[in-house]
């Protein structure tokens, strides 16, 4: 399903493109993430796991950042496959100045396979908003504090 | 409208009685295949493909195979000789994709059964499934059928990168004239979603083999017993005579369980090579992805008339999504479509053109309906744009283009031949319940008032008593076997194989009519292989019409058996038989049948030419299909402010020939227009563009509720049926197919002072509120 | 559908729950209507289960002065059918009506729901229109947060590990007030799609108290405030009542699913805020 | 692991040793040998395994077998007395509240369940009644119909 949204961060364009695309960054915000090691050029075997209220499962899979355009956009793909499904996210965040931040934009597809996509489509925008809300929070306070 | 308990005889059919299958399922004491508990039974759970399409790099069983309790675990590479999963239906130069009943080194739809795990019960069997270690490499996938055909799309068998598995041309008289002629032409787009059975029970099988005298046993959530044996045992490669197939009490079926699924060789082969009987219970998720779905049409639909709404000719062109391979009669059901397409009007110049599509989605097949719903759903709107194009009304136009009364049998441009109708009194029926002048009154003063109002006609036809055997893959014919037993009682057995249609009641009736018995006296067995002589089964509205007139038949050839033995106890060569006795027309003296029965099985003494015993069996093979018809009409209001829809009346008005059960025939048209409501308002199973099906459970698949629903005012006309004796038409599948026309004909009216002409279904608040919304900006 | 295996105990204090859930991979079962289809289906696989059927104190409903104290394991029926409910805080009754299915309601507790904390649930609306407070515990002792406190996002709760919900607080409502919940059902699954809960008092023909809660609509319920100061002070006829509610789902993030979208569901909420607000008025004396 | 459960099945008492993680539904089915309630779906929404716990319909599936300790189940086979149906079984005969049966056995409990309730329904409060069970073969008229005229049986 289609997923749009956009946050701001309290830095610049050209640190927050960075700080987006820091392997360390992106380890301490995914939520859940356990373990990020990078395998090739810009793609990142990940371990993660995920805890929603009562919902937990354990995901293996993949970071890969992609079509970098430096500090303006790039595409993000995040993928996870465990025994309760897969899920997949591919989208693109785009980076402009607003007031003394930036905003990023992103937009893209969000893919959910297997058992996951049982419980109720209704819970699969929701919730992948709060876990990319939850990233850039995290994001902010890691930065804020770096 | 009480029911009666009547215990003469001689007038039942036509009566509203009680179901004698009823007590056994009021008291939880029927058995469902869920409810078969066998000594040493293992359970199996079935790992399936996450995936819509996906490469299998390997599989590592063996942590599942350490887990204690497990039994086996197999994969595709131990069935390869197993199966295919059959197809029955054949069409020239038809793709068959091979159908492994476990996947090989490739999936091809989310679901596709990939392993399976058998243990000593069904919490370990699970728990062993996550042990399961499958590498995968998800492919791309295609879902949409028009997407499929597109250059470029992802192809669902590389054999086949056109994902095109047949292309169907049927034509008949000059179309491109009339069309080139015409004063009025009118097209439109129609949708007829794809749709999940759903039936409260899910499929399941118990397989049971007995090495010593090499028999399997299977009990399967069937319609088709019989059907299914012998394509079973050819998946196996066993005897059919070694076969015996169970459908015991079955839950609904809806034309879901008119199939032969890759479980029922797979439990088989598991008891087979573990020596022990093994269950498998679909679960309701796996029966979302798994089971056949319905309908999947995107139809382009052009019908050319005259300015005074004469309908002269039509063109369709039919994009079937087929799924990933073909089921039992997944080829076949759009060529239903093809072939009610003119509905109950009479024209005579036609062209059809299908394009059957492979996607990346569990098959469709039939369900309730099996193409005409999506045919009459055309049809109906079609006629209804046109109505709108020409300002006429829509039951004149109706009238205006009926085949005529005295027109029977009527030969139709698709190459069928309806049997008998009287098209116009359904509808003069239903337009006199609902006032119809009235009612439009009423509109003119809602529209007045900013309420959206509509009214909205179907007037189906549809074909029934799947059918002749030509018409049929597996033969159309229907066989009863009637034995009275050496105590007078009588037990039928049919080829027939209900799920709730309550043919243990009507087959009754006839019965205790024809024998003069009691309704009680009657057992009526089906289901089982072993009991049951080779029979068709229950689909298509087929079991009363050919089952019925099967089972008429060899009461008649029964009756003079009767007469015969009557004679020879009454000492006496003028004999009648009625009420249940021999009655010697001179002397007034009787016998009765336990009587009679007695002397036949005791055969002490034989009539001439007599064989001992009182069987009767006859194979009914039926001249013509049955072509019931009907008038629906639904007044709906559109709320302004969210789009939703409100039922406000609905009455159908049928005509399936001779009623045997009123009682019956009222709960069919009922259940069968909630169907057709849930299409028209609530259902869709939608796949997302990577082959996920995303209305994968009953959390996001709504069938219709108790409170979704309105009240259904039904009646009846009766025109008999001349191609049985018994009258009778079929009414399984009449309130599904008249439904959805009516009820989108009638929300289309109430928008149409906003300028809607169509609306697909499902028509969602949102979908409504969207036009809304258009029409204020 | 099976669940994983797990450990199964009934506490019959709460010392002792609180001992059970000190194990991360504990989970509570209160009502367990949420949490046993997760459980079937392995989204959820806690390795204990803390039944909290016998802890005393958590059932029952009370009249403690002008608040009504709803132990947290007290199910939607006894809420729904409790004369003490219906006639001191009727929107609660209405909200607990309005869940999911009998059989849901019979097994189902309040206490459960809010931990849950499923963006569609019918109980938030209300007790955001409520500014109902939650009374949490744990071994270090209780503190007592507003709702909009409690509910934090999607799934998540003002809960730390090892805290429990044990009472739920709403106020008596005031004489002559006019309350209700209109709630756009989901056909399937009976969620919410948008649901909203009024609460109206009128002084002199106008509003002089507004509540106004919304569930559905985004990953939280809320409280809108901005509808409520647009209210007030008004005769609450139709055109008040439409303006108030015209910016009700302003500078939210509204949710977007194959059951409604995102621009549906804000209308949505501007017409199922305007019939809860139409029918608390006309019950307000 | 396993846990010593006592039950009141449809009056008689019983002790099973179950794993915690046993439903309801499937200890009924397989342990008691009580086929009456099905299963129809993982999601607690068709109610074809709908029973009585202590006076209250239940969805078995949603319910593990030890939450059921010391507890009163009555199931579709606990209903008729003295082979005399109950009310709400005779009505759902006599007015063919039913076609496949899958549901029924869910569909009788909850309706014995709204009847106790509220005895004099009217047809919406019926049908708000059964929110719970779908049933795919009546569209639920004759449902309606078997519940009314239940009412009046059981006021009568």
């Amino acid at each position: 399903m289609k997923i749009a949204g956009s946050h701001t961060l309290p830095f610049a364009p050209e640190r927050a493109y960075n700080l987006l695309q820091d392997p360390q960054i992106l380890a301490a915000c995914m939520p859940g993430c356990e373990q990020l090691v990078k395998i090739a050029e810009d793609t990142y075997q990940m371990k993660m796991k995920m805890v929603l209220a009562a919902i937990s499962g354990q995901f293996d899979g993949k970071v890969r950042i992609a079509d970098p355009n430096p500090h303006t956009s790039f595409r993000l793909i995040v993928e996870g496959t465990g025994k309760i499904g897969f899920m997949k996210g591919d989208g693109r965040l785009t980076l402009a100045p607003k007031d003394t931040g930036t905003e990023v934009a992103y937009e893209g597809d969000v893919q959910v396979g297997g058992t996951m996509a049982a419980v109720g489509q209704r819970l699969i925008d929701t919730t992948s908003k709060m876990m990319i809300k939850r990233f850039f929070d995290k994001l902010c306070e890691k930065a804020g504090s770096a | 409208m009480a029911t009666t308990t009547i215990t003469k005889t001689g007038t039942l059919v036509g009566k509203r009685l009680k179901r004698k299958e009823d007590p056994r399922l009021i008291t939880g004491t029927a058995t469902y295949t869920d409810d078969i508990q066998l000594p040493g039974m293992n359970y199996a759970s079935i790992l399936r493909s996450p995936y819509a399409a996906a490469k299998i790099r390997g599989i590592d069983i063996s942590k599942a195979l350490e887990h204690p309790g497990v039994v086996a675990v197999y994969t595709g590479a131990d069935v390869k000789d197993v199966g295919p999963v059959p197809c029955g239906a054949s069409l020239p130069g038809l793709r068959v994709p091979h159908h492994h009943i476990l996947a090989q080194d490739r999936t091809y739809f989310v679901g596709h059964p990939v392993a399976v795990v058998v243990a000593a019960d069904r919490y370990i069997a699970r728990d062993a499934l996550d042990l399961v270690e499958v590498d995968w490499d998800p492919l791309p996938a295609v879902a949409d059928p028009e997407k499929a055909i597109e250059a470029g799309a992802p192809a669902v068998h590389p054999e086949w990168p056109d994902n095109i598995a047949f292309n169907f041309h049927q034509e008949n008289g000059e179309v491109d004239k009339v069309f080139a002629e015409a004063e009025v032409v009118v097209k439109q787009r129609i949708i007829s979603q794809r749709l999940i059975p759903c039936p409260m029970e899910t499929r399941g099988v118990v397989a049971d083999y007995r090495g010593g005298d090499k028999t399997l046993t299977i009990y399967s959530s069937s319609q088709i017993p019989h059907l299914m044996r012998n394509l079973v045992a050819q998946m196996l490669g066993i005897a059919d005579n070694h076969l015996r197939v169970v459908a015991p009490e079955v839950g609904g079926g809806f034309g879901s369980k008119l199939n032969v699924y890759a479980e029922e060789a797979l439990m088989g082969f598991i008891a087979m090579k573990t020596g022990k009987p093994v269950k498998w219970i679909e679960t309701r998720r796996e029966n979302f992805l798994t089971t056949i779905h319905g309908r999947g049409h995107v139809d382009y639909f052009e019908l050319a008339a005259k300015k005074d709404g004469t309908i002269l000719a039509m063109k369709l062109k039919l994009i079937q999504d087929l799924g990933s391979y073909h089921q039992l009669l997944t080829p076949a059901i759009p060529t239903l479509s093809v072939l009610m397409m003119p509905g109950i009007y009479n024209f005579k110049h036609i062209r059809a053109d299908i394009v059957g599509v492979f996607t990346n989605c569990v098959p469709t097949d039939a369900y309730r309906g099996a193409g005409r719903p999506e045919a009459t759903h055309g049809i109906e709107r079609m006629v209804d744009v046109l109505a709108a194009e020409l300002n006429m009304d829509p039951a004149e136009i109706r009238l205006k283009n009926f085949v005529p009364n005295d027109a029977f049998p009527y030969a139709t441009a698709t190459g069928l031949t309806y049997d008998s109708g009287n098209y116009a009194a359904p509808l003069h029926k239903a337009l006199e319940i609902v006032d119809y002048k009235s009612l439009r009154a009423e509109q003119k003063k809602a529209r007045a008032e900013g309420r959206l109002m509509g009214v909205g006609i179907s007037t189906y036809g549809e074909i029934c008593a799947m059918g002749p055997s030509p018409a049929t893959p597996a033969g159309g014919w229907e066989s009863a076997s009637v034995r009275i037993e050496p105590s007078g009682k009588v037990t039928v057995m049919t080829g027939i194989k209900p799920q709730g249609q309550g043919e243990e009641t009507t087959f009754s009736q006839i019965v205790a009519d024809e024998l003069g018995v009691e309704m009680d006296d009657v057992t009526v067995l089906h289901g089982d292989t072993m009991v049951v002589q080779y029979g068709i089964g229950t689909f298509g509205s087929r079991a009363t019409a050919i089952g019925g007139t099967a089972l008429y038949f060899a009461l008649q050839e029964l009756k003079k058996k009767v007469k015969k033995f009557g004679a020879m106890i009454l000492e006496s060569d003028d004999v009648s038989f009625s009420g249940g006795q021999c009655i010697c027309n001179r002397t007034g003296r009787t016998a009765d049948l336990s009587q009679i029965a007695g002397a036949s099985y005791r055969a002490m003494k034989l009539p001439p030419d007599t064989d001992p015993g009182l069987v009767a069996t006859n194979f009914w093979e039926p001249p013509n299909f049955t072509f019931p018809f009907g008038a629906h009409i639904c007044v709906t209001e559109v709320d302004r402010d969210t789009g939703a829809v409100e039922i406000k009346r609905y009455v159908a008005v049928d005509d399936c020939g001779r009623i045997i059960n009123p009682m019956i025939v009222e709960g069919q048209v009922q259940g069968g227009v909630v169907q057709g409501l849930g299409q028209a308002l609530y259902e869709h199973g939608i796949y997302d563009e990577s082959g996920q099906l995303v209305t994968g459970e009953f959390m996001d698949y709504a069938i219709p509720k108790a409170t979704m629903v309105p009240w259904i005012e039904t009646d009846h006309t009766v025109t008999p049926s001349p191609v049985n004796p018994l009258g009778v038409k079929g009414v399984g599948e009449a309130g599904t197919i008249g439904a959805s026309p009516s009820i989108v004909n009638s929300v289309v009216d109430a928008l149409s002072p906003l300028g809607v002409r169509h609306l697909d279904m499902p028509l969602t608040p949102e979908s409504l509120w969207k036009i809304l919304e258009g029409a204020r900006a | 559908m099976i669940p994983q295996n797990f450990d199964y105990a009934t506490p019959e204090s709460l010392e002792e729950a609180f001992r059970l859930l000190s194990d991360p991979n504990a989970k509570v079962l209160a009502g367990g209507q949420s949490l046993i289809p997760m459980m079937r289906l392995r989204l959820a696989a806690p390795e204990t289960l803390v039944d909290l059927r016998g802890v005393p104190g958590l059932g029952g409903i009370r009249l403690e002065g002008r608040t009504l104290r709803v132990g947290a394991m007290v199910t939607h029926y006894e809420l729904e059918s409790s004369p003490l409910v219906r006639k001191s805080c009727p929107l609660l009754a209405e909200a607990a009506a309005n869940i999911g299915d009998v059989q849901v309601r019979n097994c189902g507790t309040i206490g459960g729901s809010l931990a849950h904390a499923d963006p569609a649930a019918d109980y938030p609306a209300s007790l955001h229109a409520l500014e109902a407070s939650v009374r949490i515990a744990s071994p270090s002792g209780e503190r007592t947060v507003s709702i909009a406190d409690f509910l934090v996002d999607t799934f998540t709760t003002a809960l730390e590990p090892g805290e429990l919900v044990v009472e739920v607080s709403v106020p008596v409502e005031a004489e002559g007030a006019g309350v209700s919940y209109q709630k756009c059902v989901q056909p399937a699954s009976g969620f919410a799609i948008v649901g909203v809960a009024a609460r109206i008092v009128k002084k002199d023909g106008e509003i002089a108290f507004a509540r106004i809660g919304v569930t559905g609509l985004s990953g939280n319920a809320f409280r809108a405030t901005g509808v409520e100061k647009l209210l007030e002070g008004t005769r609450g006829d139709a055109s008040d009542i439409g303006r108030a509610v015209a910016g009700i789902g302003d500078g939210v993030d509204a949710n977007n699913d194959i059951h409604a979208s995102a621009a549906y569901r804000q209308h949505l909420a501007r017409v199922y805020a305007a019939r809860a607000i139409v029918a608390a008025v006309s019950r307000a004396k | 692991m396993k846990k010593s459960i006592t039950v009141t099945l449809n009056g008689r008492k019983t002790t099973h040793d179950v794993e915690p993680r046993l439903l309801l539904i499937h200890f009924l089915r397989e342990t008691a040998g009580l086929t009456g309630p099905h299963i129809g779906c993982e999601t607690s929404i068709c109610g074809a395994c709908t029973v009585s716990v202590d006076g209250k319909a239940v969805k078995s599936c949603t319910m593990f077998a030890v939450q059921a300790d010391g507890r009163e189940v009555v199931t579709i086979e606990g209903l008729a007395s003295n082979g005399k149906l109950h009310p709400v079984q005779e009505a759902f005969w006599e007015q063919h509240g039913l076609q496949c049966g899958y549901c029924t056995p869910g569909m009788i409990l909850a309706s014995k369940q709204l009847l106790e309730r509220n005895p004099h329904p009217t047809d919406a409060e019926i049908r708000h009644g059964l929110e719970g069970n779908l049933c795919r073969c009546t569209g639920y008229q004759n449902i309606v119909n078997a519940v009314r005229s239940a009412a009046g049986k059981m006021g009568a």
